[in-house]
């Protein structure tokens, strides 16, 4: 059962990365077509040169950070709030918003934006598409925390108020230690889920926010280029060791 | 991890943001430019460019339709400009600001969307046409009717683009490209559904590297991603189909909500500039509405027929208009029927 | 009086929980609140730990009403049926959880101590998950009588444990609470447990205390016909109650003016210490009786006599049977 | 407590409030204005893009999309539960694990599918390896038709379906598994009979987080699909960009909200747990 389990794992795993070790080989190739031409690092040169390119980069990495951040925190007192007792309103805006085509989503915070700022008067930018980053985001960061919370047995928080913790307390030494690997799981998911945003940013994205994936976008539509693949391969390994730093940091 | 990432990230926020030159803000389809043409143009004018690229006319159009997007220059599609002149969204073109006007080719001094120019200035422009690959295709298509044939079978795609494929139906049949007649519109139809089956797909650009490894014989096509296709390999070849074929152009505009109209004046006359307009046209593999700035292009590239397709082939030509509402609405409808037949 | 309640009502929607509850305990005691499950012993546990607010009546410690304050500025404490112990902290996190505004000293001392009473020492970076079941229930303990609550809260604490451990935890809990002697409100449906333990109890029916008392005077002299058949078996006989043990079977009909009626043996069962019989009367009802084992024996289908003394008789006057 | 609840409810109440309801009240809006000649929007008020929803071709292809969607949501429970079960039974690594799943996500959408093609297509990887290695004798069809959309599909969402299945298992009491392995059940038992209705909340979470983003998609079907299967998803898009019909668009969206709603609020009750 357990090496089933474990071999099953791999195939999955193996379906997820494929493409990743797809684009990642590819983004060493010579040829600037999926003809294998050799070994190159030229895409990364080109990759890193591109000063839009690593821009964009940045921007995404600052909103996915800013967003994630943000949803996790409010995420996860909503979800708490609504687990200690159901709102009907909030939590049926939650589901709706979780419904709503990304369009919809786009074309509504546009609008909204627009109309807002005709009265204040600020413009398009990075702070319009960390808050609809935010907006989108939260539904995900409630919902998987909520999943973790069903499982939370609520007599340890009567348990902590019983032995002198106030409601507050009771929250940040028991209930949240508690869920927080669902909280951890929430923001990833909203990590995610921002950092591969492409059809909303790029409707309320403004003059000086323009995104990793809305660059990678316009590139593709003069047909792939390896430079993408490279800054991908850059970001997802930096990523990735990031992780694994941090890992290693909280194990010592 | 977040906290490294934003502390990382908020010198380049603070860099974004703080400069006390000038700044001209563009938004431009995605390679429109040539690697150095807004740096130059930095540099020359000591003013700041914040340069950025939209995918689709629509992004562009839901942007700037309210009035407050933060751009300057933009460069819409042909079919645009009445609409967003309408929309009292554009700024006149101060032609006493722009004295490179004159580089442009005579048919694009006075185009049927803007015949003087008021509001726009021809910037490049293209056709739709058919690419096939002559390694395996011996017999080249002369016409759409010649897309419909069996040789193609499974191994030929259209644009993803319901004027496009609407209209290339519309050709066959021998009726105009911008028709908005609906018996006319729905026998397009029936022949966009009966050629479904023989397609492998509607794309876009991204065909391109599927018709340079083999998978796909021929493709429906723009002329500028045809040339850049067949730069990549010289066995595809491009032809004007003999029913006729779309033209399209894009041009620059000033928004009205531009408190920079001076600059962006001087942008779009930098533009026009032709060694600026040429080396883009290079760059891009785009077929540049400059006249003067084609005459600096290498001879091959001047005499390309993709590019340049010359009076007579031009001729067969229809532009893109304006669809009115009716018609508009009924090819939308039209659409998802082919789409879900 | 170190705990009251004075006509404490708590409904939930449809029904009340708690109906005009009204007890005393006095500081030191150790009380059990005795009853079937969903008789609002729980529910009255609660609303002196705080968890629930009294819609009516007034909860006092020691003489001060407490019904408004929260659960955090009670003195008294729980300990929860499955002993909620923090899982990420361990068992010293656990027991010093309340503790948070002592001097360190002083907290080391204080955990040390009441982790030796509860015989954990040693066991102090252990987990809640890596404790065996009866480890865990004397973190609970150690955790809430760190405190020194006024009274200790006690929800059903045995009935997690397999009955072995049971009955060893069941007498190391009198024992603990000789010894610190805190107040011990024990809540319970187990009436081995409640008049084993108490020093008084409370039954407790419906949302209603049916009877208070010592639990000898419960057991001998139960006020209602509830609790005479809560606790332990009784046998109905024309609208009175007769304990098993007050009854006789004798061959022959007793000429010693106790009441006596003809049966017929259903069964007879061998407890070691005694027996169980069962007998079938005429009219079809049946009495058990439990008798010595040094008596005469009786095998199903004997036809006996089943008798006993009228004064063993417990009458309900007020009740229709 | 009900004081601290306000407290904790407030920004999220504000931010789904002012950056979701009031901007989908402006859609509403929309879906009763005319579509402007050019196609903005204009006066009158009217309820006739609501009535355009009536023809049934639309309703076709909400059904294909539904029973694309739900094929796809099936798949990425069968796929990810197994995987979360790993991840979650796998001690100290989990986190690593986890983010492993997560971790090719983080390259663009967009990136990951012409991965996808790449590999799909005639000329792809896996048709030249199963050519090389003499399998095949012609190119197998994978790319545009409807299996690889599903595959996108299943793709782009299974991390949906692993993080809520994971949250449920990691907090799977071990107690329980070990007792129900005391009781002898068999590890296959064990798993239907104990694991899975345990993580029914997970379970039930995932398979809603993957579904609905499956209803909307509409790059997936125009890349994968070639285009020539259209989902609910592409027109809902088409009304905001080549068709530029705004009000319709909104109208058709909205009707699409409510029929996931109500169909969410089945779900839910017939299960008889929410989401929230």
């Amino acid at each position: 059962m357990k090496r089933g389990l474990a071999l099953y794992a791999l195939g999955a795993y193996a379906f997820l990365h494929l493409p990743l070790l797809v684009l990642a080989l590819w983004s060493f190739n010579a040829s600037r077509f999926t003809v294998w031409q050799g070994f190159s690092l030229g895409w990364y040169s080109a990759a890193i040169a591109d000063t839009r390119l690593v821009e964009a980069a940045a921007n995404s990495l600052l909103i996915a950070a800013i967003a994630t951040a943000a949803s996790t925190v409010i995420g996860t007192l909503c979800a708490y709030g609504l687990w200690k007792r159901n709102s009907f309103t909030l939590s049926n805006s939650l589901y709706l918003s979780l419904v709503t085509p990304e369009i919809v989503t786009g074309v509504s915070l546009l609008a909204f934006f627009q109309w807002m700022f005709r009265y204040i008067g600020v413009r398009l930018g990075m702070h319009t598409v960390i808050l609809a980053h935010l907006a989108f985001s939260i539904a995900f960061v409630v919902i998987v925390v909520m999943a973790r919370l069903r499982t939370f047995d609520a007599s340890l928080e009567e348990a902590a108020l019983d032995l002198g913790a106030n409601e507050w307390q009771a929250f940040r030494r028991v209930t949240l230690p508690v869920i927080l690997p669902g909280v951890i799981a929430a923001a990833l998911l909203a990590f995610t889920v921002s950092i591969d945003d492409y059809v909303i940013t790029s409707l309320v994205a403004g003059v000086d926010s323009e995104t990793l994936p809305m660059v990678i976008y316009s590139m593709a539509r003069r047909g792939v280029s390896p430079v993408m693949n490279a800054i991908s391969t850059i970001v997802v390994a930096g990523l990735g060791l990031l992780i694994l730093a941090s890992e290693r940091l909280q194990r010592r | 991890m977040n906290r490294r990432i934003f502390l990382l990230s908020l010198p380049g926020l603070a860099g974004c943001t703080m400069s006390s030159r000038p700044r001209l803000n563009v938004y431009n389809w995605s390679e429109y430019v040539a690697p150095d043409t807004i740096s130059n143009f930095e540099r020359e004018f000591g003013v700041r460019v914040r340069y950025s690229t939209y995918e689709s006319a629509e992004e562009l159009v839901a942007k700037v339709w309210s009035g407050n997007s933060g751009w300057d220059v933009v460069f819409p599609s042909n079919t645009y400009i009445p609409p967003m002149r309408d929309q009292k969204l554009l700024a006149p073109v101060r032609h006493e600001w722009l004295p490179n006007l004159g580089n442009l080719e005579p048919v694009y001094q006075s185009p049927s969307w803007d015949p003087r120019l008021e509001w726009s200035v021809p910037y490049m422009h293209g056709a739709t046409g058919i690419v096939y690959n002559s390694n395996v295709v011996h017999a080249a298509p002369g016409s759409w009717a010649d897309f419909w044939q069996d040789r193609f079978e499974r191994r030929a795609t259209m644009l993803d683009d319901p004027v496009e494929v609407i209209g290339a139906a519309l050709l066959k049949l021998g009726y105009p490209l911008n028709s908005g007649d609906a018996v006319q519109l729905r026998q397009a139809r029936n022949e966009a559904i009966s050629i479904k089956p023989r397609l492998r797909a509607y794309v876009n650009a991204e065909v391109r590297d599927q018709l340079i490894a083999g998978d796909m014989l021929a493709a429906q096509m723009w002329s500028a991603d045809a040339q850049r296709s067949i730069n990549a390999s010289p066995a595809l070849r491009f032809v004007y189909p003999s029913e006729g074929f779309a033209l399209y152009g894009d041009a620059a505009v000033v928004l009205r909500e531009s408190r920079r109209a001076r600059l962006a004046h001087e942008f779009v006359n930098y533009l026009l500039r032709p060694e600026v307009s040429s080396a883009i046209a290079l760059a891009c593999g785009s077929s540049t509405a400059n006249a003067a700035a084609m005459r600096l292009l290498p001879e091959p590239v001047r005499n390309n027929s993709t590019l340049y397709p010359g009076p007579n082939l031009l001729a067969r030509g229809q532009w893109l208009e304006t669809l009115t509402p009716a018609s508009q609405r009924l090819r939308d409808r039209l659409w998802t029927e082919i789409k879900s037949a | 009086m170190i705990l009251e309640l004075r006509n404490v009502t708590k409904r939930f929607p449809g029904h009340p929980a708690v109906d005009g509850v009204s007890l005393a305990i006095e500081k030191g005691t150790f009380f059990s609140l005795l009853g079937p499950s969903g008789c609002g012993k729980t529910t009255t546990l609660r609303l002196v730990a705080g968890f629930e607010q009294a819609d009516s009546g007034d909860v006092l410690l020691n003489g001060r009403r407490i019904n408004e304050l929260r659960p955090y500025h009670r003195n008294v404490s729980t300990v929860f049926q499955n002993y909620a112990l923090f899982p990420h902290l361990t068992v010293r996190g656990n027991v010093e959880f309340g503790l948070r505004r002592k001097h360190a000293a002083e907290i080391d001392s204080l955990v040390r101590d009441v982790l030796e009473l509860v015989q954990l020492t040693g066991k102090e970076s252990r987990m809640p998950a890596e404790i065996s079941g009866g480890e865990r229930q004397r973190v609970a303990l150690a955790r809430s009588l760190v405190l020194a609550p006024d009274v200790l809260l006690l929800d059903e604490p045995l009935s997690a444990l397999d009955p072995n451990l049971r009955k060893q935890m069941r007498s190391e809990l009198k024992s603990l609470q000789r010894r610190v002697g805190v107040t011990f409100l024990f809540v319970t449906h187990d009436q081995e447990e409640a008049l084993s333990l108490s020093d008084r109890m409370a039954v407790m029916n419906r949302g209603r205390i049916e009877q208070t008392g010592s639990p000898q005077e419960i057991y001998l002299r139960p006020s209602t016909r509830f609790v005479a058949g809560f606790l332990g078996a009784m046998n109905w006989y024309n609208g009175a109650g007769i304990r098993p043990e007050s009854t006789r079977i004798s061959r022959e009909a007793p000429d010693n003016g106790a009441r006596s009626l003809p049966a017929i043996v259903c069964s007879a069962v061998f407890l070691g210490n005694c027996f169980h019989i069962e007998t079938r009367l005429a009219g079809g009802e049946t009495i058990l009786s439990e008798v010595l084992r040094s008596g005469e024996v009786f095998h199903p289908g004997d036809e006996v006599h089943v008798w006993w003394q009228a004064a063993d008789e417990l009458l309900f006057p007020h009740e229709s049977p | 407590m009900t004081r601290l609840r306000a407290i904790f409810l407030a920004p999220a109440a504000l931010v789904m409030g002012a950056l979701f309801l009031a901007p989908l009240a402006i859609v509403a809006a929309y879906s009763l204005l005319t579509r402007g000649a050019y196609g903005g929007l204009s006066t009158p008020w009217t309820l006739e893009n609501w009535a355009r929803l009536a023809d049934p071709i639309y309703g076709v292809i909400l059904l294909r999309t539904v029973a694309i969607s739900a094929v796809s949501t099936l798949l990425c429970l069968v796929l990810g539960f197994p995987l979360a079960l790993f991840i979650s039974r796998s001690g100290s690594r989990k986190n690593v694990y986890l983010n492993l799943v997560i971790l090719p996500f983080w390259t663009s959408f967009l990136i990951r599918t012409y991965a996808w093609m790449f590999l799909l297509r005639d000329t792809g990887l896996i048709n030249t390896a199963l050519l090389a290695l003499g399998v095949i004798h012609q190119p197998l069809p994978l790319l545009y038709n409807d299996g690889a959309v599903i595959l996108g599909l299943v793709y782009a969402n299974l991390p949906f379906m692993v993080l809520p299945l994971y949250a449920t298992l990691e907090r799977l009491d071990k107690s329980v598994l070990e007792a129900a392995a005391d009781l002898g059940a068999k590890p296959w038992a064990e798993l239907t009979r104990v694991t899975v209705p345990l993580s029914m909340p997970g379970i039930l979470a995932g398979s809603i987080l993957v579904f609905i983003p499956c209803l909307g998609a509409f790059l997936t079907p125009d890349l994968l699909g070639g285009g020539k299967s259209i989902m609910i998803g592409n027109v809902v898009q088409n009304q905001f960009t080549t068709a530029r019909d705004w009000p319709f668009g909104a109208a058709l969206s909205l009707a699409l909200m409510a029929v996931v709603m109500l169909l969410l609020a089945a779900v839910v009750r017939r299960k008889g747990a929410a989401l929230l």
